[in-house]
Formats: structure tokens, C-alpha cells, sequence
């Protein structure tokens, strides 16, 4: 037997402003569901596994704060001094992690599952930070955060992560569980007077 | 409001990113310590009236705990560290 | 002069070509769009908008914004109902409704009006004296229900609201000239600029005032300004925008509202950093004191040239003008120009001081100096002014008095950041004293009154922050022509007239009279005589009332103004409607709820959820409609056949690292140094003062990899925990911990038919009794994919827990409920789960621990007394307290006569009644079918040494007797849950 | 004539003469160089202090010394709440004996302190907190203090604007009641409380800070004040907010942090809340003065701090949390908001009686609970001040139960806010 894989999106779609209308001036939201995850957690100092992490899946861990790598296979992006979240095509994730697992037979360096924790909203077009920054600072930063850069942060009083992926294109990544709330929050900002 | 930048990941943090940690620079004494020893490490703060040493956690950015100069009057920020590092206003206060 | 009511043929910035319709207390009523309320009521010669608080005496338009302490007013517009607005700051809107707030039945004809008949008893403080025979409870409900403005209504609200965060390089506050200018100078310096002007247009006073600025008009000028900053990219402004609050960090709050014809449609409110401030927010015009000033009629001088020249309205036919200061000329000439007729300027000064009256007169204004006003006559509007000089008495007739008292700045923001406003006696007003860093003060603020003045000081204040930030550009300098406002005034003391008739704060009725009587009293600290006579305490928040009042204050107690100082500026600046800062967080949006994977398959079996911090399944409608029959059934399934139940919220960290069993040792109290691969092991966790602070499993997946199973509640406190304790205690400890709760679903089957279950899901291991005994976890795949299967019970029967990544989570779920044949699964809620624990006698941390309970009240002493090292808490189980013989210690009740319930009271010994000493509690508790009998955790003083004792148990009623017992009531041998 | 008892008649008396013969409410005397008992602090606390000392042990030699003006620290600046409904019966017993004190306390006072009994209603919002309830109410009833729980029909005709929707995030089952609880004019305490002690000769004497302390071997011989030095046979400490630096110029240490309570008020608005209402699901409280307005606040600011100052985030949370309570209140204004020192010790029970120093004795770490407390505050203090010993009941909050981490914590046993 089987058992079946059903959407990580775990509320009704129609209820959410979608690419069909409902955002203004040409945005975009759309679920993400392809998007894999793996959680890579040192237990000693992170240039200590950064070359073994390297060898095993293909991509410069980065050391630099809020950075992201990108390999031909994942990319990575620096959460904390010493945790990487790699992203992968979801079916990736437990070939990756185990590849990892075994590189570091005695867990200096450790990947565990991950793609279920998070749920992954993309919002594109010229608003979309202005949709964000409704939900938090988003960067308190005078130029904001940088195209290609990440952070965790708050989004309408819940934690998430945030992908600049270019110019007008965010990713959103929040736990699983509070997607409906997420979801019903976007709703209830989306027509933001501009100014 | 609080406003500290992180010394981990560089970003500037309003409080209602960071999780506040109490005084810092409390050793805790090994189990063979007093019983009036251990009830100070229990209780006992410094709670003063202006300048303070604490701990910060960038709980809902980087996670990491750090250490803290503040104001407890103004909220003004005097210096932030790392725990590997040492701060020289934290000296000069001491 | 005007065909209808008091509106001017021409002039203001309405627009008189739309002609809109509104109502005021049921009177329909037109105006024009560009009106406000009190504009608008003006024009229809509305004299009385409302009542005072305490006197009930008829109030008018006093001032023409947030100053006004008078014209309180309901309003609904097409978008929502606002029961306490200034009509000054409503914006007119087609179809509105508004309405007096106080006065029945009616503003006009107030019965409550009456109560001036008794004034002389409702002084300062008058019901600290009285009231007390036979109880203040006798009165209360009759006052209480004469206090108050407005009532809020159960109405639709179509008011949307947004909240918005931005940073910028500098925030100016207030977009008159002094805040236009510094903008102006600003731009081509690469910084991001941010100017919030609350008025709806820009310009300030420059709207109203007469001014000549580079050869144009000041409002002319300001509309240029206003293009040339909107050009610029790096430049925001918003009008109709307040900032409201200053607070630490240079935080500012700011409400920003967007109005169209029909009202306020859209709020917003920022949360804006800035890291320099300029602060341009001008002044208010402050009154004078005189016998009956407060009579519908009389208003602040400024707020008459703002009606005519914004809003083209005659504030009076025949208006008087009463001053200390030059500004009441202004008023004159505007009035004159206006076609208005003038019945006197009354001047306190000399003819000599007054530098515009030469103008006043050559227009035939007559000029009064060295005046005062001793009177007032006229109920429902002014009538008449009655002018002491030294040799003469005059009665003037006239139906407008204009008042000016000199200026106050508006010092607010940055008094919220602790700025103490210091007196200038130079120009009779408090001013910023010592702004917080990179904070920039530009003119009427710090008493400039001279627009020359301002417009040097924007400049240097813009060049001051360009070089700070390494900006470029260059200074601009407008050529001012213009009317100059004068000196500043210095607040005078009335000498003439009853202070008792003399009103300091007209919304809460203050009068001259109730400032003596606090001074007399000794309430002479500034809040003292805040609190004791409620000066400054109203809507208006004292913007008119306090300099006047210190002023008395000052002259009362032979003080300098200085000396008395000012009272605390708290934010905000301006009241915020609540429905704003709670920003439509209702419902759902007020705090998420936390929805498991497999939401949608409980829905389907008619779960009925409570809110744990996740939703959860309490208990199934579809296993029967009445919960403690649902809840029998549910424990009937997994005694007798299998339960399912979904665990998923269960905390799961992966603790891994060559240290992590080290670690993991120094938070639980059993030793996990000696835990194998695929072994389970139950412990419980304390915090440093020795209490339990959690308690779970904690699994060894494989060397040097562990999962932490912490409470559904403590998950994320628990995972925060470690996390802390690795960071800065033990830093060199090889450990890493990554929480994982929410990408796992955990489904425990529970029952004699549990194993039987579990094969249906095809595991790719051996699950019999021999090759998976009782506690030991397998990791492989169930139905096909990666799976962690844990051997616990929290039940007392075979157990399994399966944990899957969420995406299976609802197939698996379904899978197991629908498994056909005699397996007869049943979905089981957390009640049902509970009260099988419960039955056999397993802890639940936070029901059967309290803030005090140590594990050595759990008898879990002889663990603690094996471990050789340190773990955190240890060594506050060795306080005297911990090893006292008072300890409350838990043990198993059995009811002997009624039911046991959650709280019930174990009384003292000897006592079978209450009130009465106690010594512990019912913990938790409920009917066992198991057992047949009503059961229940109790806390109990000394209870390990009581078995078999029958105590006493207050449950509310008469007190039942039961039999302290061993806490395991169901199978103690352990029989069922290792077959 | 000086009129010096407060009436009605007294009052219409007076008004015939324009109010010019009411005396001041106390005096402002010169301190003198030596007192029997010297209390720091002019606060709630302090003033009752010296009352009781004055009233029940005769002492006549009292001066109370306020850095500022009296009633200015946080019994100007709370939320007048107060309630009984505590479960360990050493709480219970304290502040029943206060809401007792309170009761009779205009009469005694000759002042109206305004008291207005109007029900304490602390919401039930699941099965879990219908069981606290019943726990609590049993507690009580053993405590013999009085209580009720009230369902949820009878909550909803008591708070007609209150949600009671399927669309409410916290449904109401129902509310445990103390009938007795209500709000207390604050300022009238500490001017009623002023103006008694002043007639009974206890010299309060205000603008006057204590910078040091003269100790010979441990015991405090004099007071060393802005106004000079006095001398004195014992001191009685009340100073909420500053209590860590007196105690560190005594020369001992506190178990205490000082963070800011926040509280807010609306616009007044007509008489539509008549309970003091409080929801354990967000920890926020709301009632309504009697000049009408909204009182609100919440939890304590989670960072040590003396500013004294509102803040933003906070005042987000309670007032998102009155709006979805109470839906028509969004449609109110926020007139004020600020912010109180309080200081917080790590069981949230006050620290009575005596202290290292040995003619010095303590009354603080009430946490946000001190303004329901003050009577008993004052008549424990007066107690020690007195006779040197500690008041049986203020015995189980001595400062040595930090030693033997015997503790008296409410607040892990009913996991409710103060």
C-alpha cells in the first residue's frame, strides 16, 4: 500500500486571493508546493562541516548572514551562525538528506526533514512589499531587504522566512500549521490604499 | 520601543523580534555550593536604575542569545556583544 | 452681508459649486465639500453644539481643531459611527448624521442644565467631601449616568484598516511653512524624506493667515511647495496625517485617514523610524480670563480667521475682539475684509504696545487699550461684553468675541520622550527644553512668530541634517513679506470680575474659582491640581486650559511659571480610535489558531475542537451526539478494541551531536547517558528552582541522534530552552537542536487490536511483542513511506505512535479509521485520552503539577537520589523547603461516597465543614469504567505516608469522603500495555 | 472659621462663603532633626503606614518623606482595581483583610474613596478554565472569601457589548464573580490616607529624597534626606519602583526586578461596562471610571525597565484584544496611555516585615497587586514599625523565604495574572 500525498496547502484555495483576481494592480500569490526542504543543523562551529556540507550537496554553504548560495541541485540560505535551510525539489529531499546523514556519521553535522514544517507562498508584483511591510518592518534597514537576501522575521504576527528572490518577487515560508491564518491575513490586507 | 541590531546576523531587531533574558554575567555554582549561594543565584538581580548588562535572543530571526548594555530608563542602547566576545563599554561600566 | 446664514458670498477653499446635505440632530442641514462639521454648522448659524460635562452649559465652536474642548458630537458617516468626535475634525460628508453628545433633550434645552443651580456646591473635589453617608454605592449609579459623551452602537462598520511599517532618513512633523521649508531644502540631498501634515492640505497657518511669500500668497505658495516636494522622488508626504506618538528609538505612530464625500473611508496607521526628526508643529492660540467667557459666541481669535479664509463663514455678525497680543488685529483686519461688522478690538495692553492698531483704525475699528472684560450677558449666544478701563465702563454689543491669550507651541512629541518643556518668559510660552539626539526644532514650535525667522532656521536645520548624513543640495530661502504676528504674550491675570464665573477648562468645568480652592487646600503640586479639580483631564486633553491654569496656579502660590512647571505630555497626541490600533485583528485574525494536517478528515468525523494552542479533537459526534457518552465510547474502544488518536502537536526536537546524550542528561532528571539505539525512555524536566517544568519521552534514533518528545504546550518553550542553555551556559558542547514538531503528523493507535492495526499499513519492520517490545521507536517506512513508529503508552494498553511527514498525514489518518474487518477503530478525542490516563494513574504536567511541585512529590526520589552529576534543578531539591514534611505530594483518591471533581479542596484533618484550614487537592479526576469507581490525583500534604487514610473533600456542597490509594488504578501489573 | 470635618452640611456651609474656609487637606511642615519612625515613601503604602501607626500604636513622632508629591508613583498610576480572590489562604487572608480595610475606609477617612463594588468578572473561556474556576471557588469557599460562577447567559446580560458570537477567537462559557471587587478613586487613598495622618501629627513632608542612610553596626541611626539629616529610632521602607536602590543604600539586597505595567484610557463615553471584566486568554482587563471612561491594560512590559513610559507594542496587544472582547469599544479613542514601575519578585507575593538591617522594615514586591493591597500594606508595616515583630499575617511573606525557596506563588498555582 500507499498512502497518499495530498496538497501542503491546507486550506481552501478559493478562499485566498489567487492569480484569477482579487490582488490589486497585477499581483500575484501562488503556493509553492514544489519547493523541498531540509534542515541542516551543526553541533560544533559551522566552518568546521562547511566542506563536508559542500561535498554532499553540491552547493557552498554560505557564512555570511541573510545570504543565500545556489547550486544546480539546492540552494542554501544562512538562517544562524551555525543552521542552513537548503531548498530542493520536493522529491530531492530525502536523497539530499541522506546523502548529509551519512557524511557525517557522527551527526557534527545533521539534516532532518523539513519541507512539511514550512509552507511556501510566492508573491510577485510592484506592491508586494508594501503588502508585507503592512505585517512588519519587513527590514529596518533604510534600503530594505536586498534583492537575493533572506531573513526570518514577523509577517502579521507570525514568524516566517523571507526569500527577495528579485525585483518585485518574494517567497514566504511559514510554519505549516498557521497557513489558513497566513492565508486569511493576506486577504485582509491585500487592498491597501497606495501611499 | 526596543530596538537592538543583532550581532549575529547583523539586522536591526524591534522588541517584538527579540525575546528579553534577564541579567547576564550570572554564574551558575556548581551543586556544591551554599544554600545562601544558590538562593542569590536563584533570586537575587541587580535590577538597577539605569545602566544594565543583559541577555537578548533574536528569537524571531537568528535565534542566538547575546549580551546587552542598556539603559533601563532610557532604553538607549550602549553596546551589544556576542557570549565569545567582550565588550569594552561592559568593562568601563564595571 | 450673507443671504444664507452665516456663509461669506466668496472666499474660503470649499468648494462652492457641490452642495452637500447632512444632518445635525435630526435638522437637515447643506454644506460644501471642503467643509468641516464645525465649519459647516457654523454657516448654518448652529449656535450650541453641546453641554459641558459638569455645569451643563451650553457650549459653541470654540476652537477650530483638536484644541475645541467644546463641540463634542456623534457622527456616522457612510462608512462607520464615531460616538465622541471634535466637529472641527470631521470632515463634511454627503449624508452624514451627527448629533449633540451631551444635553437632554437637547443640547439647546438641556434639562440637566438645571444643575448650575447648584453649582456653588459641585466645586473642586466636592464629592471626596460628601457621599460617604450612608455609602458612596447609594450615589454612584446617579452620577455614573450623568458622566460621559457619546455611546458607542452595534453597527456595521465599513471602515477599513491598515496598518503600515516604513523607515526613513527624516521625519518632519507638521507640514506648515516651517515644515514645507525644511522639506524644500531636504530635496537633492539623496535622503529619504517623510512629512505628515494632519490638516487635509499643507500650508499650516500660511492657510489663513495673511502672508506674502516670493511674491505670492501663503497658501498660493504652499500649493507650490506642495507640487514641487510631490515631484520628488524622495519625498513622501501625507496629509490628513497625524503623528501621534514619539516613543523610544525614535518610533513614531502616525494615523493617516482617507476621506471622500462621504466620509472617512480608509484608515492607516504607520509605524515609521526615522532618524531625524524635525519638529514643525506650530502653536495653538491659548484664551484669556474673563467673567462668563465661556458663553456660545466667544471663541479663540485664530479660529475666526480660519472660518473666514478656509471656510468662507462668518464666525458673527458683529464680532468683538479681545487680546494681549498683536495676533487680535490679524483677526480685525481678516473680519473687516470679510465684510464683517467689528465692534471693538479690546486690548489689555497700552496703545503703545500694540503695533498694528494704527491699521485697526485707519479702518475705523474702534481700539480699546489698557481694557478688560468685567462681563458677558446673552444665555444661548453672546449678546453683550461689558469693558472696565480706568475711567470708563462700556457695554458693547456684539454676537462674536474673538479671544487671544497668546500661543502655546506644541511641545507634545517630544514631551512623550521625556523632554521637559522649559517657560520662556521672553515669549510667554513653554517650549522644547533638551530634544532627544538628531531631533531638529523649527519654528512656531520654539515661539518663532516671525516666518523670516522660520524659514532661516528650516534651512540651517536642513543643512545641519544634509552634512550629519553626508547629503548634497542646497538651502532654500524664501522672501518673506509679511504681516508679522508681533511679540509673544506673556498669560495675564484677570483683575477683574468673580472668579467663580471665570472658566479655565470649559469641557470639565474648571473655573478660576476651583484653582483657589485647590491652593487653598494644598493641592498645589501641578498634578495635584490636575487630578483634585480635573483641569486639563477632558477630550481636549487641556490644550486651551493648561497654560492658563498653570498660570493661576503660578500667581496663587507666588511661583514663576517656571517653578510650577507643566504636567506629564503622555501619548497620543490626538485620540486614536481603538478599531484602529486593533487593525480588523478580530476572529480568526486576533491570534491564529493552529490547524493539524489532518483538520479537514476530524471535520469529517465531527470533532469537536478546542483550542489547546492547536485545535484538537475534545471528542466525536460521530461517536455519539452527548460528550460523556461520546467520551465512554472512546475509552471503550481502546480498552476493548483500538483507538485512534491524533498526536501530532506532540513536541518533537532532533537533539544530535557527539554531546547530545551529555546534554540531554542535563535537562531531564533520569540519567540518558545509558540510552540505546531504538530505546524509549519517560523522564521529566525542572527548572533551576527544582519545579517540573515538563515531561515526555525522549527517543535514541541512532548514535549521537535523539527526539525529544516534549508536551504539545511546551513544544516551542521546551526547543527555546535547550537552545538557551547550549548558547550560553554550555557553548564547547558538541549538540545541535532543530525542532521538527510541525513537519511531522504522530497518530497513536492505542488498544488489544492497536498491533493488529498497524499491520494493515504494511511496516517494513517487525512489529511483534519479542522483535518491538514496550518502549523502543523504529524508524523505516508505514504505507509506503518514511515513518517513525514509537512502542509508548499513555494509556495503559498497546501502544503505538506513527509519525509521518504532514503531506501523509490525512491519508494516513483515514487509512486507519477506515480499516476494514473486526478492528471497529474509533477516533478518540483528548478527554477520552485523559481520563485513560488517568486511570492509570500517569502524570499530566500542569494538572497534576502545580508551580511548586518537585519531582520528589511525584516519587520520583529514589531517580533523583541515583544521579551522580548535575542536572538542571537538582540543587533546589536539597532546600529546605523541598525536603519538608509540608510537601503536597500526589497520590490516588477513591471517592466513597459522591464524585470527585477537578479542584476539590482536602480538608484538614478534623474538618468536615468549610470555611476551614486545607492541606492539598483534587488534581484531576474523573468516573473510571475501568475501575467502577469515581477517581481521582490528588496533591496531598505528606501524601506518600497517608495510604488507605480517608480524608475529607470539599467539591463544592457537602464534603465526600475517599480513601488515599496508589495512584495506578488500572492493571499495576503493566500486563496489558506490554502484550 | 476653619471647617474641618468633611459633610454635606459642611460643604453647603461653605459654599456660602465662597469655599474661602476649607483648610488645607494636610500641612507642609519643616522636618525636624529626630523622629520616633521615619517612613520613605508618600505613596499609598507609605501613607497608610504612617495612618496605622499613628491610629492603633499611638506613635506621634512619624515623619513620612516623598521625593516628590504624594500618591505620584504607581497609586497615582494604576488601574484602581480591586479584588480578594486569591487561593492560598495567605493571600487571600492579606488582601480580604484589605478589600475589609477598604470597605469601611471613607468613614474612617472622613474622605469618599469612591468605592464602587460593581463585580470583578474574570472570564472562562474553555473546560479547562471552567475547572480553575470550580478549583478556585472551592479554595475560597475554604478561605471564606466570597465568589461565584456565573454561565454564560448570565455574562452576556451582564456585558451587552461584549462578543458573544461563533466568530469570537475566545468564547465565553461563563465567568468567575467576586461580587465585592470593583475600582477605588486612587488618588482620593492617598489624599484620604494623607489628610488622617496628617490629624493624627505625622509630618508628611514632600519634595524630600532620601540619599543615604547612617548606620551604627546594623541598625540605621539617622536619615540622610535632601532636607538635611534626621534622626531616627526606626524606618519603615514603602518606595514601589525604587525599593532595589533604598535597599542597596541600606546596604542589602532585594529578590526583585522593576518592569512597566502599561495601562489606557478612552474618551469618556456613557455608562456601558459596569464590571471590571478580565479575559486569562489574553490577560487583559477592562472597566469603565465613573467619569466614563475605558480603563484597560494587560500583561507586564517582559523587560526590566524604570521608564515610567507607555509602549507601543504592548498597547497593541490589549487594545486588539478589548476590540475583539468587546467590538463596539473599537469605535472609542485611546485619550492617554502610560506606564508604572512595578516591581516583580519571582513568586508575585509582596516581601513584608523585617530585613537584614535591623530597625528597618520593608513593605514591597507587590507586583501589579499593590494598589488592592494597601490597607493591609499599611497595617502590616505599622505593625513592625510598632512592635519590632512581624504580624502573623504577614509572616509567610517574609524575606527569609527566599532562602529556603519557600515561596507563596499565586501565579504558578492559578497560572492567572495579578
Amino acid at each position: 500500500m500507499k498512502l497518499q500525498l495530498q496538497s501542503s496547502l491546507g486550506v481552501d484555495l478559493d478562499a485566498a486571493p489567487n492569480e484569477a483576481g482579487g490582488l490589486p494592480n497585477g499581483m500575484a500569490l501562488r503556493e509553492r508546493a514544489d519547493v523541498g526542504c531540509v534542515f541542516l543543523n551543526a553541533a560544533v562551529n559551522a566552518a568546521e562541516v562547511i566542506e563536508g556540507g559542500n561535498e554532499a550537496l553540491g552547493v557552498q554553504l554560505p557564512a555570511r548572514p541573510g545570504s543565500i548560495s545556489r547550486g544546480p541541485r539546492c540552494s542554501a540560505i544562512w538562517l544562524t551562525p551555525r543552521a542552513w535551510l537548503v531548498q530542493c525539489p520536493v522529491d530531492d529531499e530525502l536523497e539530499l538528506a541522506s546523502r548529509v546523514n551519512a557524511a557525517f556519521a557522527d551527526k557534527r553535522l545533521h539534516a532532518a526533514l523539513f519541507t512539511d514544517y514550512l509552507y511556501w507562498l510566492e508573491l510577485c508584483g510592484e506592491g508586494a512589499e508594501a503588502i508585507l511591510q503592512q505585517g512588519g518592518f519587513v527590514s529596518l534597514e533604510r534600503d530594505g531587504l536586498a534583492v537575493g537576501h533572506a531573513k526570518r522575521t514577523l509577517v502579521g504576527n507570525i514568524p516566517a522566512v523571507i526569500i527577495h528572490e528579485r525585483k518585485f518577487e518574494w517567497l514566504v515560508g511559514i510554519e505549516r500549521s498557521r497557513t489558513k491564518y497566513f492565508v486569511g491575513w493576506l486577504n485582509s490586507v491585500r487592498d491597501a490604499p497606495a501611499g | 520601543m526596543i530596538l537592538i541590531r543583532c550581532p549575529y546576523c547583523g539586522e536591526l531587531r524591534t522588541e517584538d523580534e527579540l525575546t528579553y533574558g534577564g541579567e547576564a554575567n550570572i554564574a551558575r555554582p556548581a551543586e556544591t555550593v551554599s544554600d545562601e549561594a544558590w538562593t542569590d543565584y536563584l533570586f537575587m538581580r541587580t535590577n538597577p536604575k539605569g545602566i544594565h548588562q543583559e541577555q537578548w535572543c533574536c528569537s524571531a530571526g537568528c535565534g542566538q542569545w547575546f549580551k546587552v548594555v542598556r539603559d533601563t530608563v532610557s532604553h538607549r542602547i550602549l553596546d551589544v556583544w556576542k557570549f565569545e566576545e567582550v565588550s569594552q563599554a561592559a568593562e568601563e561600566v564595571a | 452681508m450673507t443671504t444664507h446664514g452665516y456663509r461669506l458670498p466668496s472666499g474660503g477653499r470649499i468648494d462652492r459649486t457641490r452642495t452637500i446635505a447632512f444632518e445635525f440632530n435630526g435638522r437637515r442641514l447643506s454644506g460644501h465639500p471642503g467643509d468641516t462639521l464645525a465649519s459647516a454648522l457654523m454657516a448654518n448659524g448652529v449656535d450650541i453644539i453641546g453641554r459641558s460635562f459638569k455645569y451643563r452649559r451650553p457650549r459653541g465652536l470654540y476652537g477650530a481643531g483638536v484644541e475645541d474642548p467644546n463641540s463634542m458630537v456623534a457622527v456616522r458617516d457612510a462608512y462607520g459611527y464615531e460616538p465622541a468626535l471634535r466637529a472641527g475634525q470631521v470632515r463634511l460628508g454627503d449624508g452624514m448624521q451627527a448629533w449633540s453628545v451631551r444635553g437632554w433633550p437637547s443640547a439647546v434645552f438641556d434639562v440637566g442644565g438645571g444643575v448650575q443651580l447648584v453649582s456653588g456646591l459641585l466645586n473642586a473635589g466636592f464629592y471626596y467631601k460628601t457621599f460617604k453617608w450612608p455609602s458612596w454605592s447609594w450615589f454612584e449609579p446617579w452620577i455614573r449616568r450623568a458622566t460621559g459623551f457619546g455611546c458607542p452602537q452595534a453597527v456595521d462598520e465599513n471602515r477599513k484598516v491598515h496598518h503600515r511599517h516604513a523607515t526613513y532618513d527624516v521625519l518632519i512633523v507638521g507640514g506648515g511653512p516651517a515644515g514645507l521649508a525644511t522639506a524644500r531644502s531636504l530635496i537633492g540631498s539623496g535622503l529619504r524624506v517623510f512629512l505628515a501634515e494632519d490638516q487635509p492640505q499643507l500650508g499650516g497657518s500660511l492657510n489663513w493667515e495673511a502672508a506674502l511669500i516670493d511674491g505670492q500668497s501663503g497658501s498660493a505658495w504652499a500649493a507650490s511647495m506642495a507640487r514641487t516636494l510631490a515631484e520628488d522622488s524622495h519625498t513622501t508626504i501625507l496629509t490628513s496625517t497625524t503623528v501621534t506618538g514619539a516613543y523610544e528609538n525614535d518610533h513614531f505612530v502616525l494615523v493617516q485617514s482617507f476621506w471622500d464625500d462621504r466620509g472617512v473611508h480608509t484608515e492607516c496607521l504607520w509605524k515609521l523610524r526615522a532618524h531625524h526628526v524635525v519638529l514643525a508643529t506650530g502653536m495653538i492660540e491659548r484664551p484669556l480670563l474673563f467673567p462668563d467667557n465661556d458663553r456660545p459666541g466667544i471663541m479663540l481669535s485664530g479660529t475666526v480667521r480660519r472660518m473666514i479664509n478656509e471656510f468662507g463663514v462668518a464666525p458673527a455678525r458683529r464680532m468683538a475682539i479681545y487680546t494681549n497680543n498683536d495676533s487680535g488685529y490679524l483677526t480685525a483686519l481678516a473680519a473687516y475684509r470679510a465684510g464683517m461688522a467689528i465692534a471693538a478690538v479690546v486690548d489689555t495692553r497700552s496703545a503703545e504696545a500694540a503695533m498694528h492698531a494704527t491699521l485697526s483704525k485707519e479702518m475705523g475699528i474702534p481700539c480699546l487699550f489698557d481694557a478688560q472684560i468685567q462681563a458677558t450677558a446673552g444665555y444661548r449666544r453672546l449678546a453683550t461684553i461689558t469693558v472696565r478701563q480706568v475711567s470708563a465702563v462700556t457695554k458693547i454689543a456684539c454676537d462674536g468675541l474673538a479671544v487671544s491669550g497668546g500661543f502655546s507651541p506644541c511641545v507634545h512629541l517630544a514631551g512623550h520622550r521625556g523632554s521637559k518643556p522649559v517657560y520662556d518668559p521672553t515669549c510667554g510660552a513653554f517650549v522644547p527644553g533638551d530634544v532627544p539626539e538628531r531631533w531638529h526644532v523649527v519654528g512656531g514650535v520654539k515661539a518663532t512668530l516671525d516666518l523670516s525667522a522660520t524659514f532661516a532656521d528650516a534651512g540651517a536645520v536642513a543643512h545641519t541634517i544634509r552634512a550629519g548624513r553626508g547629503g548634497l543640495g542646497s538651502a532654500h530661502s524664501p522672501r518673506v513679506d509679511v504681516l508679522s504676528l508681533g511679540t509673544g504674550a506673556i498669560p495675564t491675570q484677570p483683575s477683574v470680575g468673580s472668579s467663580s464665573r471665570m472658566w479655565v477648562d470649559f469641557q470639565n468645568d474648571v473655573k478660576a474659582s476651583d484653582i483657589e480652592l485647590a491652593a487653598r487646600e494644598g493641592y498645589v503640586a501641578i498634578e495635584h491640581l490636575k487630578r483634585y479639580t480635573t483641569l486639563g483631564m477632558g477630550t481636549d486633553q487641556g490644550r486651551t486650559s493648561n497654560v492658563v491654569g498653570l498660570s493661576l496656579l503660578a500667581a496663587l502660590t507666588n511661583r514663576t511659571l517656571s517653578e510650577v512647571g507643566t504636567t506629564t505630555f503622555r501619548p497620543p497626541y490626538t485620540a486614536i480610535r481603538l478599531g484602529t490600533i486593533a487593525n480588523a485583528r478580530r476572529g480568526d485574525l486576533f491570534k491564529p489558531r493552529r490547524l493539524f494536517p489532518t483538520h479537514g478528515v476530524h471535520e469529517n468525523r465531527s470533532a469537536v475542537f478546542e483550542d489547546f494552542g492547536w485545535e484538537r479533537p475534545d471528542w466525536y459526534r460521530s461517536n455519539a451526539n452527548e460528550r460523556e457518552a461520546a467520551v465512554a465510547l472512546e475509552m471503550a474502544a481502546v480498552r476493548n478494541h483500538v483507538g485512534v488518536f491524533d498526536a501530532s502537536s506532540l513536541g518533537k526536537i532532533e537533539v544530535t551531536g557527539p554531546d547530545a546524550a551529555k546534554f540531554l542528561s542535563r535537562f531531564y532528571v533520569s540519567n540518558l547517558m545509558t540510552l540505546k539505539p531504538e530505546r524509549v525512555r519517560y523522564s521529566v524536566m525542572l527548572k533551576e528552582d527544582g519545579v517540573i517544568f515538563d515531561d515526555g519521552v525522549v527517543s535514541c534514533l541512532s548514535d549521537n541522534h535523539f527526539l525529544a518528545s516534549p508536551t504539545s504546550g511546551n513544544a516551542e518553550a521546551v526547543a527555546a530552552w535547550f537552545e538557551r542553555w547550549r548558547q550560553t551556559e554550555w557553548p564547547t558542547m558538541q549538540v545541535a537542536i532543530s525542532p521538527v514538531t510541525a513537519n511531522w503528523t504522530s497518530i497513536a493507535l492505542a488498544g488489544p487490536l492497536a498491533r493488529a492495526l498497524l499491520a494493515r499499513l504494511q511496516p517494513d519492520f517487525d512489529i511483534s511483542n519479542d522483535a518491538f517490545p514496550h518502549m523502543q521507536i523504529r524508524e523505516g517506512t508505514v504505507g509506503g513511506v518514511s515513518a517513525r513508529v514509537a512502542r509508548i503508552s499513555f494509556t495503559g494498553e498497546l501502544q503505538f505512535e506513527v509519525s509521518v511527514q504532514a503531506r501523509y498525514a490525512s491519508s494516513l489518518l483515514s487509512t486507519v479509521l477506515t480499516a476494514e474487518g473486526d478492528l471497529e477503530p474509533r477516533p478518540v478525542g483528548l478527554e477520552a485520552w485523559l481520563r485513560l490516563r488517568l486511570e492509570k494513574g500517569y502524570l499530566h504536567v500542569g494538572s497534576d503539577t502545580n508551580g511548586r511541585t518537585t519531582p520528589l512529590d511525584i516519587g520520583m526520589g529514589g531517580i533523583v537520589a541515583k544521579r551522580q552529576d548535575d542536572f538542571i534543578g537538582k540543587r533546589s531539591l536539597k532546600l529546605a523547603f523541598a525536603t519538608s514534611s509540608e510537601r503536597e505530594q500526589l497520590v490516588g483518591l477513591r471517592a466513597l461516597d459522591g464524585s470527585l471533581e477537578v479542584g476539590g479542596r482536602i480538608l484538614s484533618r478534623g474538618h468536615t465543614q468549610v470555611p476551614c484550614p486545607t492541606e492539598g487537592y483534587v488534581t484531576s479526576a474523573c468516573f473510571s469504567p475501568s475501575v467502577g469507581e469515581s477517581i481521582g490525583l490528588a496533591l496531598i500534604q505528606r501524601g506518600h505516608t497517608r495510604d488507605g487514610e480517608v480524608v475529607k473533600v470539599f467539591c463544592g456542597g457537602t464534603p465526600i469522603s475517599c480513601r488515599i490509594s496508589n495512584p495506578i488504578f488500572y492493571d499495576p501489573t503493566n500486563q496489558r500495555l506490554q502484550a | 472659621m476653619k471647617i474641618r470635618q468633611y459633610s454635606l452640611r459642611a460643604l453647603a456651609l461653605c459654599a456660602l462663603q465662597g469655599h474661602r474656609d476649607w483648610p488645607p487637606a494636610w500641612r507642609t511642615p519643616q522636618p525636624k532633626s529626630s523622629y520616633d519612625v521615619v517612613i520613605v515613601g508618600g505613596g499609598g503604602h507609605g501613607l497608610a503606614t504612617a495612618f496605622y501607626l499613628a491610629k492603633h500604636h499611638g506613635v506621634t513622632r512619624i515623619a513620612l518623606l516623598e521625593k516628590g508629591w504624594i500618591g505620584g508613583g504607581n497609586t497615582g498610576r494604576n488601574t484602581t482595581n480591586v479584588r480578594s480572590d486569591y487561593l492560598f489562604p495567605e493571600s487571600a487572608a492579606i488582601y480580604d483583610l484589605a478589600l475589609r480595610l477598604y470597605e469601611d475606609l471613607a468613614r474612617e477617612l472622613n474622605f469618599n474613596i469612591m468605592l464602587s463594588q460593581r463585580g470583578w468578572l474574570t472570564l472562562i473561556h474553555n473546560q479547562h478554565q471552567m475547572e480553575l474556576a470550580a478549583h478556585k471557588l472551592n479554595w475560597l469557599k475554604c478561605n471564606g472569601v466570597d465568589g461565584e460562577i456565573i454561565d454564560r447567559a448570565v455574562v452576556r446580560g451582564m456585558l451587552p457589548h461584549f462578543n458573544m458570537g461563533r466568530d469570537a477567537r475566545n468564547p465565553v462559557l461563563g465567568a468567575f464573580l467576586q461580587r465585592r471587587g470593583g475600582t477605588i478613586r486612587h488618588d482620593a487613598v492617598a489624599w484620604g490616607y494623607a489628610r488622617a495622618a496628617d490629624r493624627l501629627g505625622v509630618d508628611i513632608i514632600q519634595n524630600c529624597e532620601v540619599v543615604g542612610f547612617e548606620k551604627s553596626a546594623d541598625k540605621i541611626t539617622s536619615v540622610h534626606t535632601t532636607h538635611g539629616r534626621i534622626h531616627c529610632e526606626r524606618v519603615g521602607m514603602a518606595v514601589a519602583g525604587q525599593s532595589t536602590a533604598l535597599a542597596a543604600m541600606a546596604g542589602f539586597r532585594l529578590p526583585l526586578t522593576t518592569h512597566t505595567l502599561q495601562a489606557m484610557v478612552s474618551e469618556p463615553i456613557r455608562p456601558v461596562l459596569n464590571h471590571v471584566v478580565i479575559s486569562p486568554a489574553t490577560g487583559v482587563y477592562v472597566n469603565q471610571t465613573q467619569k466614563g471612561e475605558l480603563v484597560m491594560g494587560g500583561m507586564l512590559d517582559l523587560y526590566q525597565s524604570y521608564a515610567q513610559r507607555g509602549n507601543f507594542p504592548t498597547i497593541e496587544k490589549v487594545l486588539s484584544a478589548v476590540v475583539e472582547m468587546f467590538p463596539s469599544f473599537g469605535q472609542l479613542r485611546l485619550m492617554r496611555h502610560w506606564g508604572g514601575a512595578v516591581d516583580i519578585v519571582p513568586d508575585s507575593s509582596p516581601i513584608l516585615g523585617p530585613t537584614p538591617v535591623r530597625n528597618l522594615f520593608i513593605n514591597c514586591g507587590w507586583g501589579t497587586g499593590g494598589f488592592k493591597a494597601i490597607p493591609a500594606g499599611g497595617l502590616m508595616l505599622a505593625h513592625s514599625l510598632a512592635t519590632g515583630s512581624t504580624h502573623p499575617m504577614a509572616q509567610p511573606f517574609g524575606l527569609d523565604r527566599f532562602r529556603s525557596n519557600r515561596l507563596v506563588d499565586e501565579g504558578a498555582a492559578a497560572g492567572i495574572a495579578h
